[in-house]
């Protein structure tokens, strides 16, 4: 076993098990922590990818800017911070849909190709070049996406709207 | 001038649309919009008849065997073929003929309209305009198109100036006649798969589906008679039509009378009879059955009628049950019949319509039974109504006369001694249309309000129209004969 | 003189009354001067008289002629069984049986057109009432000139609704629209009758076309020439006796015969012109007519068919004469003799003579004209149609009296005058056939009794309104003279009343009748030992009614039946009509009625009733589907989680299920 | 040169999609419904840049980067939907005075 298969063995358990708690623990403020965990852990797995420009772009926007929203969000709507989640609601039926949706992509798995992948690095500017290049303004659709979603979300909080 | 050579149909759709748009937006000015529009609408009218190719001595090569034939490529896959063809043969140029008129009459009928009279005027011209689409329209998707478009403004026509009751009213005709469209868009499709054409038009599919055999187009042939006998009415599907009529203001019932009746019989005829003559010859029990249940059911309920609307209104049943009995016999002159009668149930129930509207508002009531006596307060309107009346039980020099005797005649050919049971309905038609005659027209003055004056000028201009056409198309019939005759049918049944 | 140039100018004779009908239609209110059309309908329906007996002269002079002018109405291309098409035509055709009938309809036309400017000088809508007559004079003359049995029915119908206004034109009193409403109705039942024969005969007589099909032509009389059809030529008798018992249905409707004899005494509601025009020359003539050209031009009638005309014939006559017994209004007692009289003309054609049938026609035409004219003049000057108010008119109405002294010896039939030689015609013809057919008997003495019948009751309403001393009803106005317009159309009817029936003894008319190939003919009259004996019989029956009249009802008298005496009740009967009427009115007003309230029932809550049912099933569903819109996100998130596993099931096992149970991919 | 076994990065975002779907089905908290949302946005970018990785190494420079280049807007987009779901959450807790889901189940308020 390879140290690369090793350290994505661990990369994964870690990220399933700090998937799971982020979602179980009773404090809202435990899941922040668990979620920052989780993305620097797939981080981790980008770079073992050899995707190194994706692993600081989800190094920069999901464990810092994504994990300060919620953050943020918790604590506007909260007068203490350790406060704990009442309603948990786990039944029967959303496990079991999860575990048969689960199931099922197991059961594809055998569809995708086999064997082992040798995983090639690109040139993070050939990366940029590609992000506006023959692929179609990606970069500038996400602006529009964003930009619009900016406005929306102004809207939706300005104050004196019912 | 060759007039041929001009793309008149186009340029009359355009024409239309471009009027109608107009007449949307010009506000108190829409009724003269209107009345444009419509003027110009007869002119191009008359330009089709001088450019009809149809007739004799001008050889039309043009496929198949249609006059002012044109087709644009409209959408192009790989596996399909979609038009915009468009083409006229005798049948549809004297139902556009139809269409012209009415539409005309129906402007001028209501010429003093007061709610909203940009949307109403609007409204009128898109039923025409849709009406115009149907019976031009050569490609399915085209067809389709227009034909929907026909529901939409006669939905808010009857929704928003009907009576009382209207919503329900409007809402049983959307979905009556909506599913109906539906059955028929999955049987022309269907027609188009199964028969493995090439396009979406009408001559690919005409010479495609001569290789249908076996249940496949009995199937297709009785889903497309549904589809296009709700709008005929057929009985039992037909609950819809008085409701609708009976709410309708007399504008929408001279539409829905006059046009989009015609429209199930037109289809019937483009869509399934020419193109599947022989599944007729297969299903015609089906076919004869239904139109007997109707002319019969539509004249035994007329009888007992209190409503004058509603009376009127199952004798269109009775009568579209004739044209429906004309269609199903296959025979050219059952054809023609069929078609000569659709021109002059149009005329004449519109006639009559227009006539049950003012009499309506002239004395705030259409119980038949609570009124009479009219002629001596309302003369004018009263000889309207009975020309009307008379034209409608099949009187010679009226236009129904020639129409149901040639269809009947058809129906002797064919069927022999069950032509009886079309007789016997005439039988009672004039029951009731002479029986109403007495009550209300006739005797000592009953029910009329001291206010009563007889026909405004509009609208006795517009039923003056209609009633003179009953009359010259009664005592000259060739002049549609001959048209209706030009086109193919010999060639579709020979 | 080659007056037969004049026959392809026939289509003038109805178009000038068309015209009349026209103008006065347009421009009636503002013709005040000329009684608000009257005059023009009285120039141009005399200018049609001149013109018709022009024709019909020019027919007597150029004898067994026939000119036929026909236009195509309208043609459907050929294709199927029509191997020609077919043509829809209309045309004029000149023949010995028009031209009679053109002397008929024009001379009495132009007459009760003169009479009328008198008559109704004080009524309202007189233009309607002009332009209307006209146009009922154009469509009879259509009738008489048709060539085709399709313009034939097209000018019958016409006729049909130009009767229906005039017999409505009080259109303010209840009765007189009911009246109109009825005899539209009931001859529309013969109508349609009469359109099922038009559709036999003509896919019997016109499959001679190439191929099977049907002449183009195929409703034409005759088309070109003067060949008849025989009867049997097609061989299909089954479908003959079929048409001809329809013919016989719609010639009953126009011309009340039983059953459909209840509209003509109801007709009376119509102004008296209008009642003389449709009995002497108008709308009852068509139906005779039309059983006349059925035997010249349709092939003549299968026996079944030719016995069932005897019997409505020969019922018809001594029903309707029994019921003209007692009744006391003077006019429906002439329409119940029309009705019977009509009787005699269907019995003569049934037995085969169908222009001995056509000459009582004829006759029948003058006398009775005279007759609704001459009571026309009475209910003029005093106002009632009341028999039993009238009285001792002779010495007021000098001239009146004696125009209905003489219509009514015409109709008892004395010799000579006109009614004498064509009802023992009649007799003499249908006795000729009771050899070869004794089932014929019984109508045969109906007829018989029927002409003591006759002559006793028109001459109970001769005496009861003219003999005496004076009026039985003071308050009635008091008599006088009517003016010339009036009086002149009785004179000149009351001389032809004289010797209308000593016409066909000139050899030129009598062409008219001994033109016509292939008929039996028995006109003129031939007067063998056998006819002498029954024309003796007859006059001395009539002649015995005459006198029972004068006994009962002669000089002022009223008989008075004995009370308690059983003819009461038969008195009420027939003053009923046999409830007859009562029975149509039930079966019309009630049993139909019923049947449609009942359908409508039916349609309103079974066949609306589904649909309503439908739509409430459909709202019930939705209102169940309903419930599971929690508005809960998390749900919502669930759906779409189970429908996504739905489709990988689909996909991964039901699919490749189907695909190996249907084979293919 | 790195070497790794497909079946198991696929198992992993497998595994980490079934959690994602697990929470959004069962958590009532907003916050915590959107961090849901992320792992499982997470779980599909894994396996853009996975699938990346995996075109063959002979058909030119560029022709696995459409993968990352996907990866990288989807990144930006998680951002986005986190900022919109924050804006959700703060409307929500203004208008009623709660983020649970289960206390606002009609558009309007």
């Amino acid at each position: 076993m390879s140290p690369e298969e090793l350290a994505f063995l661990a990369l994964a358990l870690i990220a399933i098990v700090t998937g799971t708690l982020a979602l179980l623990v009773r404090e809202l403020i435990h899941t922040i922590v668990w979620i920052g965990v989780f993305f620097v852990d797939l981080a981790a797995l980008y770079f073992l990818l050899l995707a190194p420009f994706l692993g600081v772009l989800q190094l920069g926007v999901y464990a810092g800017a994504v994990t300060i929203l919620l953050l943020f969000g918790i604590m506007v709507t909260r007068k203490r911070i350790f406060s704990r989640d009442a309603a948990t609601g786990i039944t029967t039926v959303p496990v079991a849909l999860a575990v048969v949706a689960f199931i099922f992509l197991l059961i594809a798995l055998p569809e995708f190709p086999q064997g082992e992948l040798t995983v090639r690095s690109y040139d993070p500017s050939l990366l940029s070049q590609n992000l506006f290049g023959p692929g179609g303004p990606w970069l500038l659709l996400l602006g529009l996406v964003m930009l619009s979603a900016l406005i929306g979300a102004i809207y939706l909080v300005r104050e004196g709207r019912e | 001038m060759d007039f041929s050579t001009l793309p008149i149909i186009p340029i009359t759709l355009g024409t239309l649309a471009v009027g109608t748009v107009l007449t949307f937006a010009s506000g108190r000015w829409a009724r003269w919009v209107a009345l444009a529009t419509s003027v110009v609408f007869l002119l191009e009218i008359g330009l089709m008849f001088l450019g009809y190719t149809g007739w004799p001595g001008r050889s039309s090569t043009l496929v198949p065997q249609f006059g002012e034939y044109q087709s644009y490529p409209w959408i192009s896959l790989s596996w399909l073929q979609i038009n915009f063809t468009v083409g006229i043969d005798g049948i549809s140029l004297i139902l556009i003929l139809l269409t012209g008129f009415l539409q005309i009459a129906t402007v001028v009928y209501t010429w003093n309209e007061t709610k909203r009279p940009a949307a109403w005027f609007g409204l009128v011209l898109m039923t025409c305009l849709g009406s115009f689409g149907v019976f031009v329209s050569l490609d399915i998707l085209l067809f389709f198109l227009f034909w929907e478009a026909v529901l939409v403004p006669m939905f808010f026509i009857i929704g928003y100036w009907g009576g009382p009751n209207r919503r329900y009213a409007a809402l049983k005709f959307f979905v009556y006649t909506h599913v109906a469209s539906i059955v028929m868009l999955i049987g022309l499709l269907a027609l188009v798969f199964y028969s493995g054409a090439s396009s979406f038009d009408f001559s690919s599919i005409y010479s495609a589906a001569r290789g249908l055999t076996g249940i496949v187009p009995v199937v297709l042939f009785l889903s497309l008679f549904f589809g296009f006998g709700v709008k005929f009415p057929i009985v039992p599907f037909h609950t819809w039509l008085p409701d609708a009529h009976v709410e309708a203001p007399t504008g929408g019932s001279v539409l829905l009378a006059g046009l989009l009746l015609k429209l199930g019989g037109y289809g019937l005829i483009r869509w399934a009879v020419i193109i599947l003559p022989t599944t007729l010859t297969q299903v015609d029990p089906i076919l004869f059955f239904v139109a007997f249940l109707s002319i019969v059911w539509g004249a035994v309920l007329s009888l007992s009628q209190r409503d004058l609307k509603r009376m009127i209104a199952y004798s269109s049943i009775n009568h579209m049950g004739i044209v429906l009995l004309a269609i199903s016999l296959n025979s050219a002159l059952g054809l023609t019949a069929a078609v000569l009668l659709m021109f002059a149930h149009g005329v004449v129930s519109a006639l009559l319509f227009m006539g049950a509207g003012t009499f309506h508002h002239t004395y705030g009531t259409r119980d038949i039974p609570s009124v009479g006596g009219i002629n001596s307060r309302t003369p004018i309107l009263a000889s309207l109504i009975m020309i009307g009346s008379l034209a409608s039980l099949g009187l010679p020099a009226l236009i129904s006369f020639p129409a149901e005797f040639a269809a009947l005649l058809a129906t002797w050919d064919g069927l022999t001694y069950l032509v009886l049971i079309p007789l016997i309905g005439l039988v009672v038609t004039a029951a009731f249309y002479i029986w109403m005659m007495q009550r209300v027209l006739f005797g000592p003055p009953k029910g009329i309000p001291s206010d009563a004056h007889d026909v405004p000028p509009a609208e006795g201009l517009g039923m003056g129209m209609l009633a003179a056409l009953a009359v010259i198309f009664g005592v000259l019939p060739f002049l549609l004969v001959n048209v209706i005759t030009m086109s193919p049918i010999t060639g579709w049944h020979g | 003189m080659d007056l037969s140039i004049l026959f392809g100018w026939a289509f003038l004779v109805p178009l000038l009354p068309a015209l009349a009908f026209v103008i006065i239609g347009i421009w009636g209110q503002r013709l005040g001067r000329l009684e608000h059309g009257g005059w023009i309908a009285v120039l141009l329906s005399g200018a049609a008289m001149v013109l018709g007996v022009l024709i019909a002269v020019g027919e007597m002079l150029s004898p067994n002629s026939y000119t036929d002018v026909s236009y195509t109405w309208f043609h459907v291309s050929a294709s199927g069984p029509f191997a020609n098409g077919v043509s829809f035509v209309v045309g004029t055709l000149v023949d010995p049986i028009s031209a009679l009938m053109l002397i008929v309809v024009t001379v009495v036309g132009f007459l009760v057109m003169l009479y009328s400017v008198g008559y109704m000088h004080h009524d309202e809508g007189l233009p309607r009432y002009y332009a209307l007559l006209s146009l009922f004079l154009t469509a009879m003359l259509g009738v008489v000139l048709a060539d085709n049995l399709l313009e034939f029915f097209l000018f019958w119908e016409l006729v049909g609704v130009c009767s229906y206004f005039l017999i409505g034109f009080y259109w303010r009193k209840p009765s007189a629209s009911s009246a109109a409403k009825e005899a539209f109705l009931v001859t529309r039942i013969g109508d349609v009758m009469f359109l099922l024969g038009i559709f036999i005969y003509f896919s019997v007589y016109a499959m001679t076309g190439p191929n099977g099909g049907w002449a183009a032509n195929g409703f034409l009389f005759v088309h070109g020439s003067t060949s008849f059809i025989p009867i049997g030529a097609s061989g299909n008798s089954t479908l003959l006796t079929v048409a001809g018992l329809m013919l016989l249905g719609g010639a009953a409707g126009k011309s009340a015969q039983f059953p459909l004899d209840v509209w003509l005494p109801d007709a009376m509601e119509g102004p008296t012109t209008v009642s003389a025009l449709i009995h002497a020359a108008t709308m009852v003539a068509a139906g005779v007519y039309l059983l006349v050209v059925g035997s010249i031009f349709l092939g003549g009638y299968t026996s079944i068919v030719l016995f069932a005309i005897v019997a409505v014939g020969g019922f018809t006559t001594f029903y309707a004469a029994t019921m003209a017994v007692v009744n006391t209004d003077i006019k429906r007692v002439i329409a119940y003799s029309t009705i019977s009289q009509l009787g005699y003309m269907v019995l003569a054609v049934g037995a085969g003579f169908a222009l001995v049938g056509l000459y009582h026609l004829f006759t029948h035409a003058f006398f009775k004209a005279l007759l609704f004219l001459a009571a026309g003049a009475i209910i003029h000057t005093i106002v009632t149609q009341d028999l039993f108010r009238m009285g001792g008119l002779a010495k007021k109405m000098r001239y009146t009296s004696i125009a209905f002294l003489i219509g009514a010896l015409a109709l008892s039939g004395i010799p000579p005058f006109a009614g004498f030689w064509s009802k023992d015609d009649v007799l003499a013809s249908v006795y000729s056939q009771l050899g070869a057919h004794p089932e014929y008997w019984p109508f045969f003495i109906l007829a018989f009794v029927t002409v003591f019948l006759t002559a006793y009751y028109i001459f109970r309403v001769y005496f009861l309104a003219f003999s005496g001393e004076r009026t039985r009803d003071a308050s009635l106005p008091e008599a006088h003279e009517v003016p010339w317009v009036m009086l002149v159309p009785m004179m000149v009817l009351a001389g032809f009343a004289v010797v209308a029936g000593l016409f066909v003894f000139v050899p030129s008319f009598g062409s008219l009748f001994t033109g016509v190939p292939g008929l039996a003919t028995n006109v003129p009259p031939s007067y063998g030992p056998t006819d002498l004996v029954l024309s003796a019989i007859s006059v001395t029956l009539a002649g015995a009614g005459i006198v029972l009249a004068w006994v009962l009802w002669g000089n002022g008298r009223v008989y008075e039946l004995p009370a308690g005496s059983p003819a009461h009740s038969i008195r009420n009967l027939l003053l009923a009509r046999y409830h007859v009427k009562a029975a149509y009115d039930w079966v019309g007003m009630v049993g139909m009625y019923t049947v449609a309230r009942a359908a409508d029932f039916f349609d309103r809550f079974v066949i609306d009733g589904a649909v309503k049912g439908f739509e409430r099933s459909f709202r019930s569903m939705s209102d169940s589907m309903r419930r599971i819109q929690t508005g809960l996100v998390s749900d919502y998130a669930a759906y779409v989680v189970a429908g996504i596993i739905a489709v990988f099931v689909l996909l991964l096992f039901v699919a490749p299920y189907l695909a190996s149970v249907f084979g293919g991919g | 040169m790195t070497t790794l076994a497909i079946t198991g990065f696929l198992a992993l975002s497998f595994a980490l999609f079934a959690i994602a779907i697990f929470g959004i089905l069962t958590r009532r908290n907003f916050i915590l419904l959107l961090v849901s949302l992320e792992i499982g946005m997470n779980a599909a970018i894994l396996n853009f840049v996975y699938f990346a990785a995996l075109a063959p190494a002979n058909t030119g420079s560029t022709s696995g980067l459409s993968g990352q280049s996907i990866a990288v807007v989807l990144i930006g987009f998680a951002a986005t939907e986190i900022a919109v779901g924050l804006a959700i959450v703060l409307a929500l807790n203004r208008s009623k005075g709660s983020i649970n889901v289960a206390d606002s189940t009609t558009l309007r308020s």
